[in-house]
């Protein structure tokens, strides 16, 4: 059994419907791209998936529970943790504060916590006291990440981690990436990026808009001329 | 040059006093998003309460101010539960209106309570004891402090420290910062926001009771407008040090306190417009630089 | 005048503290035709549309619409600037008068006092734009000029008039009503219910036009996402300005009034009206634009027709990422 | 000779209450129809209330020993050039908008708020403290010619209706044209409003100088009404009574504002009666009860009722800061 189970989710701002009903599963090792062109939906699925957005229809278990309704709180404090696309640290907070404010459910986190987090991102300790808003791009995304993971998720749900970033810090993320997956937390990720979030994933999905298009393995999507056609249409 | 210097320690007594009213004011401004116009009511009624402490009840004039500070926190818990939770989504004018009634409201009741009279604190008199007399040439000057200046200035500066350490220290405050810089990630990280607002009231409510004990003893006149006479000037001192930021009210409180004593000295104006000066000096901030001196930072 | 083509783009930049959002982008949109841009996110089409609108001043470069640069065609015009310095001049001379007033009552001094006052206004009011031009970056933000003269915009996300019904949303942008002088309506000028009634007859054509009949009296809050960017359109017809800047015109709509609505957009083209549009559905971009521009990071990567865009191994790779 | 008992008391009632009304159609021209958060309604009504008594100072009395004209002189037992001193009044008032509206106009609803509060305890504090214009704390007498004239009390009334039905006149027509039209799309969206080529600030200006100029006149009236005024008839607070006509009665609607200042006509006059039925309580009490009063109800109707009898929703709920 997949540690998430998406099915048919139907869902939408106002009264616009922008989800279809996508079906998506994510096994507790793997990292899952879905990419897609503009405006397919990636980030309103991710929020659907999260309970920030409402879901119309259809169910999402996480570890065999029915969690569609649930608050954001309990996903958290249950293992799912999720990482905003944009304005996702706290800026006028220090590194260190944002880490805590990333724990605030476990009251006061253990030292073991910031650790973990420092052992992932060595920079993050050398600039602890420093107010996250002056730290560069790449160090901010880094620093979103981090904040999520103070609750040692089993599952990262990632909103376009390379938004915004030069393309060589764009690598220096995806390898992060795959390290703390190697610490065995499934990662869920929706990338613009594409070919570089396939290359990294275990697996991928293609949105277009609103429904699921395509699933395979990174690879097999990479080298798939109808994907590149997708984005610029026929 | 000595009524200079001594409109300068005015300025800053009476900044001291609006210092913790701006604090609270902009606390709730940046992480509620509203304009709380019942802030003044708040001043008023720490002032009334100590008197009841130390006139009433004869109790020492410090216990008197605890009372303030417990009992006008713990109005904006009340407020916050009773009135407030429901109103999380609403707009701000909803929330700036809600705030209209209850300073309406709050001043009422004070009324009915104290009526409408002038009350005195009555504290002993006391000559001010002259500091840095001397002359430099042709030049006299000398500033007199009383010992009431003096407490409210130190007691002030030691509220506004308490602040500071409870924000950057505890874990609470933490999360009120967090909420001011962003709500929403505020809720996607799993802070408790519904909580963070309840004390933020609290602590908003607590520390304007305090500032209208100091304003009791300061001025040592009651009068159910009193709060409402100073709150522009807590405001003018929000804004210019930038809604949102207790640190930059905190620098406002004192410029906008100096800026309103020295106001006296310009010709042609009379010490009756040192509220409206300080206006003047708001929508001055409001039209430049609206971000105030903080530039929305903390 | 005559070479100088509708809109042309020079090489405008956008920073936004230490983020370059647009970076020296520059191109040309012809009278008559349908251009689209198109770009991954965060290329910088929304900061760009927002400048050819007027509602973001550029850093660097210039846009002209018919030969004008945008920051003319904002300028104040010469009664709101004597509106203002009149203004300046009676608070300055208000404020000597006061002064004065209150050291000796004499009415010479008085008078002099509200002279010095008067040209202490004047003054002002010239040092004003000074500190505008410096503290807010930028001369004039005053778009409705830009599309009272013939440019007009449409919404990304719709911004509908929530409070005004349909018919209300529609009525509201032809240009020039003199009904709008609100003196002129209680003084019932025959020129207010003529332009009225004839504003009327049209926004009942562009009813039937955009098939919305049947919404005429409801509350634009009340609109589904697709009938609020079908109004959107119908709000920019009824003011009739010559280039249209639409910002994805077709998202959210269905596809039958998706497809009546491109339908529109060239009738209208060849009418003679010019749109420019950002739009993701890469199926209708393709179909409609004559010409397109791709924008990346800021940049403006090529420019070209739309077998030439989705051949080419650059756009590819910019979509696609790598 | 005039008239007593209740009949008095119902006459000064629809007096007050057709000002009230008249200064809440000025507040919904600005707040209700252009989303202008104004809380300085005391002080145009002020201002109003000071210019009919500054000019109806006979020569040698006049505030700047002008030698003003006579304005209103009592020629053949009727009062003929009260329209001046009220179009005077109207016009002042709107010069000062216009002032104000310079640096204010273009602040976001919230620092409207404060910035008008300001403005409007700065007017009282010049009330209180240019004793050579206003009197000072002590006041400034009006010379009203309705005093010598049979039915004083019935004159202003008389007076006072014809002025509120011109105004409702003035400000229906307004709302139904097109400029009314221009001026929700602003309380709705100002950047809408700019992207379809109005001029916003000059529209916003517009709303509040009539708003203000409506206020004015309102100010006028209240002079006739109580012959003598201090600067205590125009203290902040008794803007929020307008605010409680237009909130209850429908932000956004002329009918709502009249129904609006008939309810706060209720919730003033209500604890007077108090008073009667209960001895123990004293005029300062029920005064006392009033403001305790109109605070519950701002709220109460904002928690519950947002929108007021007649109001429009989207206004008081849509976030349009």
């Amino acid at each position: 059994m997949a540690l998430l189970e998406a099915r048919d989710v139907v869902s939408g701002y106002g009264d616009v419907e922008i989800i279809h009903g996508v079906s998506i599963d994510v096994a507790s090792d793997e990292i899952v791209s879905i990419i897609g062109p503009n405006g397919a939906g990636k980030s309103t699925l991710m929020k659907t998936l999260f309970s920030l957005v409402d879901c119309w229809d259809g169910t999402v278990t996480f570890r065999g529970e029915d969690v569609t309704h649930d608050q954001t709180s309990d996903l958290s404090r249950n293992g799912m943790c999720y990482v905003p696309q944009t304005d996702n640290v706290f800026p006028t907070l220090s590194v260190e504060e944002n880490l805590r404010m990333g724990g605030y459910i476990l009251g006061d986190p253990p030292k073991e916590n910031y650790e973990r987090i420092y052992n992932h991102f060595p920079i993050l300790e050398e600039r602890k006291s420093q107010q996250a808003g002056s730290m560069s791009g790449g160090q901010q995304q880094m620093l979103a990440i981090g904040r999520a993971l103070m609750l040692d998720p089993e599952l990262l749900l990632l909103d376009e981690p390379s938004a915004g970033l030069a393309p060589d810090l764009v690598d220096d993320v995806f390898e992060k990436i795959i390290e703390i997956n190697e610490d065995d937390t499934a990662i869920l990720m929706v990338e613009q990026n594409a070919r570089k979030a396939l290359k990294f994933s275990d697996r991928g999905y293609v949105l277009e808009m609103g429904e699921n298009r395509f699933e395979d393995t990174g690879e097999v999507l990479l080298n798939d001329s109808k994907v590149g056609e997708l984005y610029l249409g026929g | 040059m000595a009524l200079e210097l001594q409109l300068v320690v005015n300025g800053i007594v009476f900044g001291s006093i609006i210092l913790l009213a701006s604090i609270g004011l902009s606390l709730l401004y940046g992480i509620g998003d509203f304009a709380n116009f019942a802030h003044g009511e708040f001043l008023t009624l720490g002032a009334f309460i100590t008197f009841a402490g130390y006139v009433t009840f004869g109790l020492p004039i410090y216990v008197a101010g605890l009372m303030a500070f417990l009992f006008v926190g713990a109005l904006g818990v009340l407020i916050d539960r009773i009135l407030m939770t429901r109103h999380r989504d609403s707009t701000p004018i909803i929330l700036l209106i809600l705030t209209i009634g209850l300073a309406l409201f709050l001043r009422a009741v004070i009324r009915l309570q104290w009526g409408d009279n002038q009350r005195t604190l009555g504290m002993p008199l006391e000559r001010g004891t002259e500091l840095l007399q001397g002359s430099v040439g042709w030049i006299d000057y000398g500033i007199r402090i009383t010992s009431t200046d003096i407490a409210i200035v130190f007691l002030a500066l030691v509220l506004a420290t308490g602040t500071h350490l409870f924000l950057t220290r505890t874990r609470m405050g933490i999360a009120m910062r967090a909420m001011s810089d962003n709500k929403s990630l505020a809720k996607v990280a799993g802070i408790d926001t519904d909580t963070v607002m309840t004390v933020t009231w609290a602590l908003s409510g607590a520390l304007a009771g305090t500032g209208g004990m100091l304003l009791a003893m300061q001025t040592g006149v009651l009068f159910p407008r009193m709060g409402f006479n100073i709150v522009l000037v807590v405001f003018a001192a929000v804004i210019l040090g930038g809604i949102g930021s207790p640190y930059g009210a905190m620098i406002g409180a004192y410029i906008i306190g100096i800026a309103q004593e020295v106001s006296v000295m310009i010709p042609g104006i009379s010490a009756e417009y040192r509220y409206a000066f300080a206006f003047l000096i708001m929508i001055a901030v409001l039209l430049y630089k609206p971000q105030g001196l903080a530039g929305g930072r903390w | 005048m005559s070479d100088e083509p509708l809109l042309a783009v020079d090489g405008i930049e956008k920073h936004f503290g230490g983020i370059t959002a647009v970076d020296g982008v520059e191109f040309e949109i012809e009278e008559g035709t349908i251009v689209g841009l198109i770009g991954p996110n965060g290329a910088g089409k929304t900061t760009t549309f927002k400048m050819l609108g007027g509602f973001l001043p550029p850093d660097a470069g210039e846009i002209r619409y018919r030969g004008t640069d945008l920051q003319d065609i904002m300028q104040p015009s010469r009664a709101e600037k004597s509106y203002f310095t009149g203004s300046a001049a009676l608070v300055a001379g208000l404020g000597g008068l006061a002064l004065a007033s209150q050291s000796t009552p004499s009415t010479a001094i008085q008078a002099g006092a509200a002279a010095v006052g008067a040209g202490a206004g004047l003054g002002a009011y010239r040092g004003q734009e000074i500190l505008k031009t410096r503290h807010f970056g930028h001369k004039y933000s005053r778009p409705f000029q830009v599309s009272r003269a013939g440019m007009m915009r449409t919404f990304q996300i719709t911004r509908e008039l929530e409070g005004l019904t349909v018919f209300e949303n529609l009525l509201l942008s032809p240009k020039n009503q003199p009904g709008e002088n609100v003196l002129k309506t209680w003084m019932r000028f025959n020129s207010v219910t003529e332009t009225e009634a004839a504003n009327h007859e049209r926004a009942e054509e562009v009813l039937d036009l955009l098939d919305l009949e049947h919404l005429r009296d409801e509350y634009a809050g009340n609109l589904s996402g697709g009938q609020r960017k079908l109004l959107e359109l119908g709000r920019v017809l009824m003011a009739d300005p010559d280039l249209i800047l639409l910002d994805e015109p077709v998202a959210g709509v269905n596809p039958t009034l998706s497809k009546t609505l491109l339908a529109r957009i060239r009738d209208l083209r060849d009418q003679g009206y010019t749109f420019c549009i950002v739009e993701h559905d890469m199926d209708v971009i393709m179909n409609l634009s004559e010409r397109i521009i791709v924008m990346h990071q800021g940049q403006k990567l090529m420019e070209g027709t739309p077998e030439e865009v989705q051949g080419n191994q650059r756009v590819i790779d910019a979509y696609l990422g790598g | 000779m005039a008239l007593s008992g209740p009949a008095a008391f119902l006459v000064s009632m629809l007096t007050l209450g057709g000002i009230y009304a008249i200064l809440a159609i000025g507040l919904n021209i600005q707040w209700g129809q252009t989303g202008l958060f104004n809380i300085s309604v005391a002080a145009f009504w002020g201002i109003g209330a000071y210019t009919a008594a500054l000019v109806s100072k006979v020569g040698g009395e006049t505030a700047f020993s002008w030698g003003l004209p006579f304005l209103w002189v009592d020629v053949v037992g009727f009062p003929i050039p009260i329209p001046v001193a009220v179009i005077l009044a109207a016009i002042v008032s709107g010069v000062v908008a216009v002032l104000i509206g310079i640096p204010t106009l273009r602040l976001r609803t919230d620092y409207l708020a404060i910035a008008s509060l300001g403005l409007a305890e700065t007017i009282r504090l010049i009330f209180l403290n240019e004793g050579w214009l206003t009197g000072g704390g002590t006041g400034s007498t009006v010379s009203n010619p309705l005093v010598d004239l049979q039915y004083t009390n019935l004159t202003l009334l008389v007076i006072t209706l014809v002025v509120l039905g011109i105004v409702y006149w003035l400000a229906e027509t307004g709302v139904q044209s097109p400029w009314g039209r221009a001026l929700e799309a602003i309380r709705d969206d100002e950047e809408v409003a700019q992207a379809l080529g109005k001029n916003t600030f000059s529209l916003k200006m517009q709303a509040f100088v009539i708003g203000s100029m409506i206020m004015g006149v309102a100010g006028a009236l209240t002079a006739l009404r109580l012959n003598y005024i201090t600067p205590f008839e125009f203290i902040p607070e008794f803007t929020f009574y307008v605010w409680i006509a237009v909130i209850v009665g429908g932000s956004g609607s002329n009918r709502g504002a009249i129904i609006g200042a008939g309810f706060l006509m209720v919730l003033l006059e209500g604890p007077r009666f108090l008073s009667d039925f209960l001895p123990g309580l004293s005029g300062s009490v029920a005064a006392d009860l009033r403001f305790l009063l109109i605070g519950l109800v701002l709220m109460l109707v904002v928690t519950y009722r947002p929108q007021g009898f007649l109001g429009d929703k989207q206004l008081m709920t849509e976030d349009n800061t």
